[in-house]
């Protein structure tokens, strides 16, 4: 199977459903002739001309807003934030519009678009390049919120929030584009949106995580194996709604769990990952529950010993591992 | 007598010249009149304890009936907001839809009883499903316009909303974008010169609020909300524009609103009856009546069975919307996302 | 002590804090000639005139963003939302402006605005006159969250938030305006912003909640009493930074815990609040956390039984506080 | 003879007419051109891998200048954006605090090393802080404004962003806002043709980002960014209209990005080098430099003079920076709340 970045396999399923179907659009900043300023729909500006590649106004609420009125109409927009720091002035479009409108039309119509967002630190991105978001959306019912790890994931789950009939915020963290890579199949596949993945088996203890951390902690497990820890790593990929079977599966199996986030650690996403366990198997647990993740500062700083000091890194998860498999 | 005559004709050639017979004008009369009597009776409703909430149309009927007119109702796509009664009646939306919803009963087309009345959206009417926020819909219409241009579609897609409303972000970001990608959208600003008890003083420095279409590169134009067949025009001129491609326009609509802001509302505490006592006066729906009955169009025959179709229909719509069942409490978990 | 009303607790506070420093002054949609839509600033026109009581244009990033002018240069800004559901075109200018400001500027700036806002059901208000929207902003290091229960804590509150050198979201639940009376004293009082309260002492469950919930409980307790259980109560008053030593505390006694909120289950406050009991008091519980909530939909219905079915109401809360307490 | 004498009688009088006189025009010219010298210097840092971004200012230097010269520093507030060298500058930020920056060291007091370079605020001399989302700034001026309003001050604000960010709400919101209550703000849009890689004409469709203006109720005006005279002048006017409480004004001030967007952007994919070329012809810091060499206010020892403190000036300024400590890793837990 051919190796790509994650940033390869984003272009790749864009490219693959503009393809596939002529409903398929992309409109951003900077997203036309530039090819983003990532590079994510590099080409596809040649490919599909400038009214399927739509290079618009740097305006964020109208990106989502004139995406979900097409996606109402029936199209199918793949709307791009630059950074997802910059969602913010899109909030209310994505919040009371996207989520409900099929709900509050009692299903008459619907918005299925896809929005793209490259979240996530360790770039010497700062405080407004840097941010984890998801949490900002994470309790909006009629609202998907995907966050993929590997390209393999990555490719099949961009797929599936284009085809998919209702909103999706599609999280892809940005340190990830060039630094992971993995296989990705030439074909199409796609990947059931709401299905967390296992991504190691193992029996000593749980990791539940997300996006770049699943890597850490993949690297993390290697390293304590050969101290016989064996490390089970569930990796989410959808944050919102979250996948509680595999969740509480995958607590229950070894009783210790710890659960990593590079957000900040209050109000994130895997607080509703602890309360669901707490809630479904408890009795189960060896352990408290143990939360890694950013401090509660507002985002990381620029200067590079005090982005370090944020970050959630592979040591820092190796320790917490460590330190959970020895309670 | 040549003068009175002259007059007449004058007069006469105003629906005529802009290409609108007799029969049509009346159904224009009519819907803005059934437009009022529908208002009428949800006060009536609320103040009885029948209905919780109402959000009047008074005074902007004439405004929203004429330019509902001017649109394809075969093809074209509209946004209402929530005082927009002329519009969506005059996109296919029908009285007992109507009171379906004010009792939000489970058959009321717009959300099956989940949300307020004057929250309006009807697909198989191109009624597009409008939420509280105010101006949301304005990139809406943007998107569904560029759905049209991708598409070599010729629909165009019609958006209203408060002369307040155009303080919001959303008007001038989705403005913008429909004036770059030159989209065929008819931005419709229905200034009734309040935001709830904030006046357009208030609101706004700028003289018109169509001033704000040179700032997008788009044209704007203000016309008299109480003369159903300016507004007809100036949007008809709009959607030729739009349907050659050339863009979109601005309209500033000017009336009154006639009423509070709506049925939890007092106005007493921010304007003066005066000031609504001679805006009563100039109330569209008077005037256009009377132009109908000077060009013979309206004959009393014509009224008295009008006014006796228009009462029949909210009488039997009432009759069976209150007497409709609620959704069931259990469908609330359903519709959040496909099923 | 005299009795007042929620809301009426809500105008002296602004009342009192406008007699004490000229700085503060109110802004907002409708808030002038017409005292506010639920009649909050009622008066305060009258009192302070137009340009301390301000009729904004119909702009929620304008009122937000110019309070947070006003306020980096020395105003106290009380900014009001309608209603909460449309705080949404304002995130950008509470999360990426008024929550970084101290922190980005290394403290050379602050920002320390008030922002008000009627949240919650109830009201027959539907989608979009009814949400909870705390857990937006319950992410955002920076910023303070106070959803007070009582009249009481309402004017404690209130004045903190205004006196605060940071910026406080400050939301009152609109149907405790006129349905909630108490005790509030005339004399000028403040109560911490990021502390719980016990509201009620108690051995044999805990109910941890906040806002009209708080009231539901309190009642439930009181007919439990009769049937044996004895429930203890805390109020979080304080939804963001939680109190943790509070919960920890409340959590510990009993060893059964029940969390109340009327917001969508799924990523609401609660879950960090049942986080934080599984992280540092997993084995003094005797039975799996519970939490009691909206459900995840969108919002609540407009229609009566509709909105019945969606909300947490007494007889729920009763119901869940037996059903624990039998465990 | 007597022709040449003539037009330089004219071109001295250009800035003696304006109030300005020699001491000032010659402070001008340093600020722009220690800005330029700033900017080249930290690309060649940024080329050498040792500072890991920059955001250019070059080619919006003279108006940013000018404009800053037209304020008062002891009392006026700055709420500038990202590429605002020349009114930091002005404003009484050193060129060692902006290497501070660039380097992001402990001592850089705009954050302490905590934003990227381009994220200024100095609260000594009322440079607000300011974040990444553009345009965020607009409304604070506004209630910076209505500060000073309230309380009876005389000072104005002073906010300035790209065209391309005119376009966000939050512009809109916050001019309509300030129109409305008649507050002492100066808009400054720095029309440099590019929002990173779209063109102006895929931004606006608009003729001039000024005739925005009417659309608030405020004056628009639209001034040649490559004259600080010219823009001096304008901001100026705005300056005393709106200490006299006529309310804001709007300046459009137009120029050209004459690098890319940033240090990590190439923009050979989206402009000619024919375009970029012909826009470094009409340079500002040249055509100025030129005008004063005329006026005789730049003689070759002031110049000579001028380079070498520059030079030194920046120099000093890198040394320092590079060798000052970062803040300390646990400093990033502290000022989330008031300590
Ligand atoms: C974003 C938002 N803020 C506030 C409100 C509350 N609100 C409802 S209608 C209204 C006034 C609207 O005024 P205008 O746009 O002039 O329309 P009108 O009601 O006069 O027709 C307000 C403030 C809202 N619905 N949405
Ligand atoms: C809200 C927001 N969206 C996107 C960005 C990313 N971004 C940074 S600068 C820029 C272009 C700005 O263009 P313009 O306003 O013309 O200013 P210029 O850079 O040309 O001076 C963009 C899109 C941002 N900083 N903020
Ligand atoms: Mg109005
Ligand atoms: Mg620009």
């Amino acid at each position: 199977m051919p190796v790509k970045s994650y940033i390869q396999a984003i272009t790749l399923a864009l490219r693959e459903e503009m393809e596939r179907d002529e409903k398929v659009f992309v409109l951003g900043e900077d997203v036309g002739v530039r090819g983003g300023v990532f590079r994510a729909t590099e080409g596809l500006y040649e490919q599909f001309g400038s009214e399927r590649v739509l290079d618009t106004p740097l305006a964020e609420s109208a990106i989502a807003g004139v995406g979900i009125g097409a996606a109402m109409y029936g199209m199918r927009p793949i709307a791009e934030m630059q950074f997802a720091d910059f969602i913010m002035p899109a909030v209310n479009q994505i919040i009371s519009e996207a989520a409900k409108i099929r709900y509050r039309s009692n299903n008459d119509w619907s918005c299925p678009i896809t929005i793209r967002a490259p979240y996530g630190g360790g770039v010497h991105g700062a405080l407004y390049h840097s941010q984890s978001i998801e949490s900002v959306f994470a309790n909006q019912p009629g609202l998907k919120i995907v966050m993929p790890s590997t390209p393999y994931d990555v490719k099949g789950l961009l797929k599936s929030a284009i085809r998919d009939e209702d909103p999706v915020l599609f999280l892809e963290h940005k340190r990830a584009y060039r630094l992971i890579k993995g296989e990705v199949p030439d074909e199409d596949y796609t990947l059931p949106i709401g299905k967390a993945d296992v991504k190691r088996e193992g029996s000593d203890i749980t990791v539940i995580t997300y996006g770049l951390c699943v890597h850490f902690a993949l690297q993390a497990a290697d390293k304590l194996e050969a101290e016989g820890i064996d490390a089970h790593i569930l990796d989410l990929r959808t944050v919102y709604p979250l996948d509680k079977e595999a969740i509480i599966e995958a607590a229950s199996k070894t009783g210790k769990v710890l659960l990593i986030t590079e957000d900040n650690l209050e109000g994130s996403i895997i607080g509703e990952v602890a309360a669901i366990i707490s809630e479904h198997c408890l009795f189960d647990l060896d352990a408290p529950i143990k939360r890694l993740a950013g401090p509660d500062v507002p985002s990381m700083p620029y200067a590079p010993p005090l982005e370090k000091e944020f970050m959630v890194n592979p040591d820092k998860v190796e320790k917490a591992m460590r330190d959970l498999a020895e309670f | 007598m040549v003068k009175v005559d002259r007059k007449k004709k004058v007069i006469e050639q105003r629906h005529e010249q802009l290409g609108l017979n007799d029969e049509q004008v009346l159904d224009m009369y009519r819907n803005m009149l059934l437009a009022r009597r529908i208002d009428e009776r949800m006060y009536l409703l609320n103040r009885a304890g029948k209905i919780p909430f109402v959000v009047s149309c008074q005074g902007q009927e004439p405004g929203q009936v004429g330019a509902a007119f001017a649109l394809d109702k075969e093809k074209d796509y509209a946004l209402p907001y929530y005082r927009d009664l002329g519009v969506v009646l005059t996109f296919g939306m029908t009285t007992k839809d109507l009171f379906l919803q004010a009792f939000a009963k489970a058959e009321d087309p717009n959300s099956g009883g989940r949300q307020m009345p004057g929250h309006f959206g009807q697909k198989k009417n191109r009624i597009v499903t409008g939420s509280s926020p105010v101006t949301t819909q304005v990139p809406h219409a943007v998107g569904i316009a560029l759905g049209a241009k991708m598409e070599k579609k010729d629909f165009v897609s019609f958006v209203t909303f408060g002369e307040g409303s155009s303080n919001q972000g959303d008007f001038h970001e989705g403005a913008n974008f429909a004036a770059v990608h030159k989209l065929p959208v008819i931005f419709m600003v229905e200034n009734n010169q309040y935001a709830i008890s904030v006046p357009l003083s208030k609101q706004v420095a700028c003289e018109k609020i169509s001033d704000r279409a040179i700032g997008y590169g788009m044209p704007g134009i203000t016309v008299d909300g109480n003369d159903p067949l300016a507004v007809y025009e100036a949007v008809k001129d709009a959607v030729t524009n739009a349907r050659n491609g050339h863009g979109p326009t601005l309209i500033e609509v000017v009336s009154y609103r006639l009423l509070a802001h709506s049925s939890d509302d007092d106005d007493r505490s921010y304007r003066s009856k005066e000031e609504v006592d001679e805006a009563k006066e100039k109330d569209g729906i008077i005037t256009f009546a009377t132009y109908l009955r000077e060009t013979n169009v309206l004959t009393e025959e014509i009224e008295v069975k009008l006014n006796d179709e228009i009462k029949s229909l909210i009488d039997d719509a009432t009759d069976y919307a209150e007497k409709a069942p609620y959704a069931d409490a259990k469908s609330i978990y359903k519709h959040v996302y496909a099923e």
